[in-house]
């Protein structure tokens, strides 16, 4: 296997533009991320922090008012963002996959499971339809679902929300994507499914040598399951690197928060670290850099300069001028 | 503690109570065209006396069928012609704007207040106060509006404040129906909840909870009733079933016209007609502006 | 202060042409537990567990199908008028959506008002002093009070929502699920307040959420809700250090680490939570536990125990 | 789903029951309804025997039931400008009323369904606006004005088309056109709402996530839902319009129950009104019914669940 990174993102930025042009919103800005094949990379971020965005950047299915604006995207060595939309449309679902938020929702109601998760197969390699259906059935075995026979006539308001989201799992994996993409895939499952969902999506990553992207709000997740963490606030990645370096030594002070911020299983009544004020609406940032407001560690140069990813310790770099400090 | 208020976010901004909005509003963003066409409407109604130049109740029979002013043998006389007994058409076009604003407006009053106070009846008490509203307003929902009027004039006969009453009663349901379902996932909201908690009475959870919180709605669905009721009212008359002769309402003037029709008298058709697209058209604009800005779910009405 | 006894709540469930009732949800099934003045009890469980009916029981925003729910030592449904509004005022709620538990069409100042204005006469000026003392408890400016909840985040409606929920100087507060709806950085700072709240005040809490580490952070005691029925119930340090019922066994296998290196034993439990309305007969659990022998389908376990530490499973029958 | 149907049969039913009470009730409340009943110039004896007959000296209850009684038999008494029951003379016209009403429906679709999926797939885009200026003319225009102009322009100055009557394609044109108008406007922007709401729903996004060509994604996953509720408003409309042509019909002398609903109030023939309107309601009542069993069987949601 060669060292290339299966996914690079450079310098990455995607704007949204109002209506009138007048307003920008910066929801990615100047992202770097690398991910290796059968690597699992977290991103983690609060809402409108931009990790969804950032999502559907790599996949270039953004909205109507969003836009790629700069930096460069290269899966596998192709560069993504000089692809047709019609390139663009045969790496969708057969190279990159992606499994969405609500899987209530992102399954049509009005046809059935089978026609759903063989279609994929039909558009993508022109099987017919018997042989598409043969291998949706062993995928809904693969994904552990019980009789799947039946299963593929049903609809999916027949089923639970665990069984749908293992259904929208298959769909995923259904043309042996390199790259699988989970947005928050478990935010609206019980605990006890969720835990049987992570479970199932590691497997599935060993068995089909998948490189998985988290993207979470929950910093459990990334601890549980993740190589490699990117921590995004307002529009950038303020920190990454990998997972157990990350939390051992966190260096930006917004990480550093966000993990003391939790409270721990077992560690008692002990007060936790709060972050004072509000994450901020990324349409009118603050100058400097973005986290400098509720920061309790900002020096005066935090105020005018936004800093830029310095590298903390190799493949750790991170947003913060006291991160250069302590590097000197 | 760094507290000070975020900055409302653009998904929420719809939540906020009418009477502080429009207090809010710039002209800037204001549908300039139809409340433009509404407040001159308004004018011509109020100051019909002052505007019209003939009686327009009252014809010459020697100026029949006279053309608008600017076709050969029209005269600056009577401007936009006269009518099959000689009355002037742009007097009685003015004098029905008064009768579509006032039958218009009154009814879309009678009928909302009906329908929201039921509506929310209706919704928040539920049980059998629920089962009886809601099972008389879908029967009346069931009959075609239009039919339901017609059969209602019939009964009680033609008189212009009879068409208030009969609208009204003919289309209360449409604001009940809307408002209930409004009420029923209000009342599931945590602040109705905490009310009860807080030991507010039933009375008070409903003027005070439930209330401001449908009034944007009522008034989204009054808007685009206006324009329902002013047709159905128009309809009634040409029908010979809604304001009685020799008043002038617009739809009395289109069945009047109709005689003229064949001979080719076309201002009679084309004017009053323009006059309720007016008028109509100015209507729907405002509550579809309305409706995007105060209430973005009521999408399909 | 507060003790439910064997507190029951079955929904009817309506089918058909003339709404016949065939069967019941059972939503909380004869749960009984106690919260002492100035303690927390933290009430954890998954969906349709009956843990937030618990709380509407407990608000009286329900009436409970059976048992009964004492106060002072008085059960509820003998008091008076008065001794209800007494109730009525000692018993207090958050919610967890801040965006739905604050009316819009009203000013901040209003809504916090609102309790004191229901329940007490007092005049305008001793109102807006009241206030502007609640805002400051929960760390929000006076000038707050004029200005409509849309102007606020999440976090800060939350705030509003406490202030509001401490206007009667309640001796309990329900708090259900009190941050799950809150970003990350903010939960810390509402969690920190609720506990300041119940030292400076004195309050009770019924803490109820289904992030395990939360609650166990929160609560002195715990008490673990499968299916409408308390599954362990005892001190939070001892259910936490040493979970007993297979249930929460697994609960907290489940429950995200905060660091990578935490590890924990690989507890997967099989299918799903099965329907509140046709439980299954013996222990509700047996299905999906792990541990499950003959007995568990045909008997139900009785929350047993000592010291306050009790557990509902077969397993321990023999063992103490 | 039988019980899903039983509870349906059992709201139309009540519904039914409902529509003729309100009827009967306002026909009684607002005044003696021999008056209305009877025939103009009919002598004292005349409307005596007819208060004999109504039973009106009775309870309501009873005046109530034989009301229901003389309905459920088809008897809706006679007319009595045409002097032939009711009934008959409403199923006479009937069949003109539903080509009217089936050929402007017709219209009303193929222009609207298509246009409503074009604003929406190209939404705000130039399609789009010219699409808003339709719906909204097309919802401000009243069909009868439309008719008017359209025999002004087509049959009074051009000469191409009748103006009135029925019995060739020619006569169908205009009526058409003017019932269609209103509906085809509706139609529209319910497609372009409808439309636009699936195409912002997750499904539709998983479906281009798995990298669907995007005719399939709108074509397939898109259109099927986003028709549903158009269909339905298409079914409820087709039986309004056979009821609501009143305006239309009489513009065109149409020959349809619209029509005749029009000479009922001229004539002063109240049993053919209240005739009209019952069957006409009670036709809606009918139609909801079958459309809410037919949305059960597009619909699997609604078939398993209830």
């Amino acid at each position: 296997m060669s060292d290339r990174p299966l996914l690079e993102l450079d310098h990455l930025s995607t704007h949204y533009v109002t209506a009138r042009g007048t307003r920008i919103v910066r929801a990615v800005d100047e992202v770097s991320l690398t991910l290796r094949a059968g690597e699992t990379l977290g991103i983690v971020g609060e809402s409108g922090s931009g990790k969804t965005t950032l999502a559907l950047s790599i996949l270039r299915l953004l909205p109507p008012a969003a836009h790629i604006v700069g930096g460069a995207l290269r899966f596998d060595g192709e560069d993504l963002l000089a692809k047709s939309p019609a390139q663009m449309r045969h790496i969708r679902g057969k190279r990159i996959a992606m499994i969405l938020q609500d899987p209530m929702a992102s399954l049509n109601p009005l046809f059935t499971v089978g026609d759903q998760v063989a279609e994929p197969v039909r558009v993508h390699e022109g099987v017919g339809r018997r042989r598409a259906w043969s291998r949706a059935r062993s995928l809904l075995a693969d994904v552990r679902i019980p009789v799947p026979d039946q299963r593929l006539r049903e609809f999916p308001h027949q089923m639970s929300g665990g069984m749908r989201q293992r259904i929208v799992g298959a769909i995923a994996i259904s043309c042996e994507p390199r790259i699988l993409i989970a947005d928050e895939p478990t935010t609206s499952l019980d605990v006890t499914i969720q835990a049987q969902y992570l479970k199932l999506l590691r497997d599935l990553q060993r068995e089909h040598g998948l490189a998985l992207i988290f993207i979470t709000h929950n910093l459990g997740i990334v601890a549980r399951m993740c190589d490699t963490v990117a921590v995004m606030y307002a529009g950038r990645v303020i920190e990454s690197g990998p997972v157990r370096r990350i939390f051992n030594a966190p260096a930006h002070p917004y990480t550093q928060a966000l993990i003391e911020s939790i409270p721990r299983l077992g560690a008692g009544p002990t007060r936790l670290t709060a972050i004072d004020g509000q994450p901020p609406d990324l349409a009118v940032l603050p100058a400097g850099c973005s986290f400098q407001p509720r920061c309790t560690r900002a020096i005066e140069r935090c105020r005018h300069e936004a800093p830029p990813a310095i590298e903390v310790a190799p493949g750790h770099p991170a947003r913060c001028w006291l991160a250069d400090q302590s590097k000197r | 503690m760094s507290v000070s208020p975020a900055p409302a976010s653009p998904s929420r901004v719809a939540s906020v109570p009418v009477a502080w909005r429009l207090a809010a509003f710039r002209t800037e963003g204001l549908p300039m065209i139809p409340i433009m066409i509404l407040v001159t409407l308004a004018l011509v109604a109020i100051l019909a006396e002052l505007i019209a130049p003939y009686n327009p109740e009252v014809g010459a029979l020697g100026e029949r069928f006279r053309p608008p002013a600017w076709i050969a043998g029209g005269s600056t006389a009577h401007l936009l012609g006269t009518d099959h007994i000689g009355r002037d058409v742009l007097s009685r076009l003015i004098f029905g704007a008064r009768v579509s604003m006032v039958v218009g407006f009154t009814a879309v009053m009678v009928a909302g207040v009906l329908g929201t106070v039921l509506g929310i009846l209706s919704g928040y008490l539920g049980g059998w106060v629920d089962q009886v509203i809601m099972r008389v307003t879908d029967t009346w929902l069931a009959l075609p509006a239009l039919t339901f009027a017609i059969f209602l004039a019939a009964i009680v006969g033609p008189s212009q404040w009879n068409i208030v009453i009969i609208l009204g009663a003919v289309y209360w349901t449409r604001y009940a129906r809307v408002i209930r379902g409004e009420v029923l996932s209000l009342k599931e909201r945590d602040f109705v909840r905490l009310a009860i908690v807080a030991g507010c009475s039933k009375r008070t959870i409903m003027r005070r909870h439930i209330l401001p919180n449908v009034l944007n709605t009522a008034i989204v669905l009054a808007t685009l009733m206006l324009g329902v009721v002013i047709v159905t009212e128009a309809a009634l008359s040409f029908l010979g079933v809604g304001v009685p002769p020799p008043k002038p309402a617009w739809g009395l003037m289109l069945a009047d016209g109709k005689k003229g029709l064949m001979a080719g008298y076309w201002w009679l058709t084309v004017f009053p007609g323009v006059c309720i697209v007016l008028m109509v058209l100015a209507a729907n604009l405002l509550g579809d502006w309305l409706r995007v800005k105060l209430d973005p779910q009521l999408r399909q009405l | 202060m507060i003790e439910a006894r064997d507190l029951t709540k079955h929904f009817p469930l309506r089918r058909g042409l003339f709404a016949r009732v065939e069967g019941a949800v059972r939503a909380v099934d004869g749960v009984s537990f106690t919260i002492d003045s100035g303690r927390t009890l933290g009430v954890v469980g998954e969906s349709g567990c009956g843990k937030s009916t618990t709380a509407k029981l407990i608000l009286k925003l329900e009436e409970p199908t059976g048992g009964e729910i004492r106060f002072d030592g008085q059960p509820l449904a003998g008091l008076g008028a008065e001794e209800l509004r007494r109730y009525r005022r000692s018993v207090q709620a958050v919610f967890q959506d801040p965006f739905a538990s604050l009316n819009p069409r009203m000013r901040v100042g209003q809504i916090v008002a609102e309790p004191l204005v229901t329940n007490e006469i007092l005049d305008g000026a001793k109102v807006r002093k009241r206030v502007a003392q609640l805002l400051d408890l929960v760390g929000l400016p006076e000038r707050a009070a004029d200005l409509f909840p849309h102007e606020f985040s999440g976090g800060q409606r939350q705030r509003i929502a406490i202030a509001r929920a401490l206007a009667l100087s309640p001796r309990l507060v329900v708090l259900d699920e009190p941050v799950s709806a809150l970003d990350v950085s903010i939960r810390a700072q509402i969690l920190n307040l609720l506990t300041d709240l119940q030292r400076d005040l004195g309050l009770a809490y019924l803490f109820i959420a289904h992030d395990l580490a939360a609650v166990a952070h929160m609560s002195h005691t715990i008490a673990v809700m499968y299916l409408g029925k308390i599954v362990e119930y005892g001190p939070a340090k001892t259910i936490a250090s040493e979970p007993r019922h297979p249930y929460t066994q697994a609960l907290f296998a489940a429950a995200l680490p905060a660091h990578p290196d935490e590890t924990r034993e690989e507890i997967i439990l099989t299918g799903e939570v099965p329907s509140p309305v046709n439980p299954p007969g013996g222990c509700r659990f047996h299905p999906r536990c792990p541990h499950v022998f003959g007995r568990c389908s045909v008997e139900v376990p009785l929350l047993r125990g000592a010291h306050g530490r009790e557990v509902a499973c077969h397993l321990y029958d023999g063992v103490r | 789903m039988k019980r899903f149907v039983a509870r349906r049969l059992g709201y139309a039913l009540l519904s039914l029951c409902l529509l003729s009470l309100t009827i009967f009730l306002f026909v009684r409340v607002t005044g003696d309804p021999t008056v209305l009943l009877v025939e103009p110039g009919a002598s004292r004896a005349d409307i005596e025997a007819l208060r004999a007959d109504l039973g009106l000296d009775r309870s309501l209850v009873v005046q109530y039931a034989t009301f229901v009684r003389d309905i459920v038999r088809g008897d809706f008494g006679r007319s009595f400008y045409y002097r032939t029951p009711v009934l008959e003379l409403y199923l006479s016209r009937l069949p003109n009323s539903l080509l009217l009403a089936v050929a402007a429906m017709a219209f009303s679709l193929l222009i609207g369904i298509p246009s409503g999926i074009l604003a929406a797939v190209r939404v705000n885009g130039w399609w789009d606006g010219a699409g808003k200026i339709f719906s909204l003319l097309g919802l401000s225009m009243p069909s009868f004005w439309v008719g008017l102009l359209l025999i002004l322009f087509f049959s009074v100055y051009l000469g191409w088309l009748p103006s009135s009557g029925s019995g060739t394609v020619w006569h169908v044109l205009m009526p058409a056109f003017a019932l269609g108008w209103y509906f085809a406007a509706a139609h529209m922007r319910l497609t372009r709402s409808s439309m636009l709401e699936v195409l912002g729903s997750e499904y539709v996004k998983l479906a281009r996530l798995k990298g669907l060509p995007e005719a399939l994604v709108i074509g397939k996953h898109a259109f099927k839902n986003a028709l549903i509720p158009v269909l339905t408003l298409a079914g409820i409309n087709l039986v309004l319009m056979v009821n609501v042509a009143v305006v239309v019909e009489t513009v065109f002398a149409w020959p349809g129950v619209g029509r005749l609903l029009y000479e009922g109030i001229a004539f002063r023939d109240f049993p053919v009104v209240q005739a009209t309107v019952l069957v006409g309601g009670s036709m809606i009542v009918v139609v909801n019914l079958v459309v809410d069993l037919l949305y059960a069987v597009i619909d699997p949601r609604i078939r398993y669940e209830r």
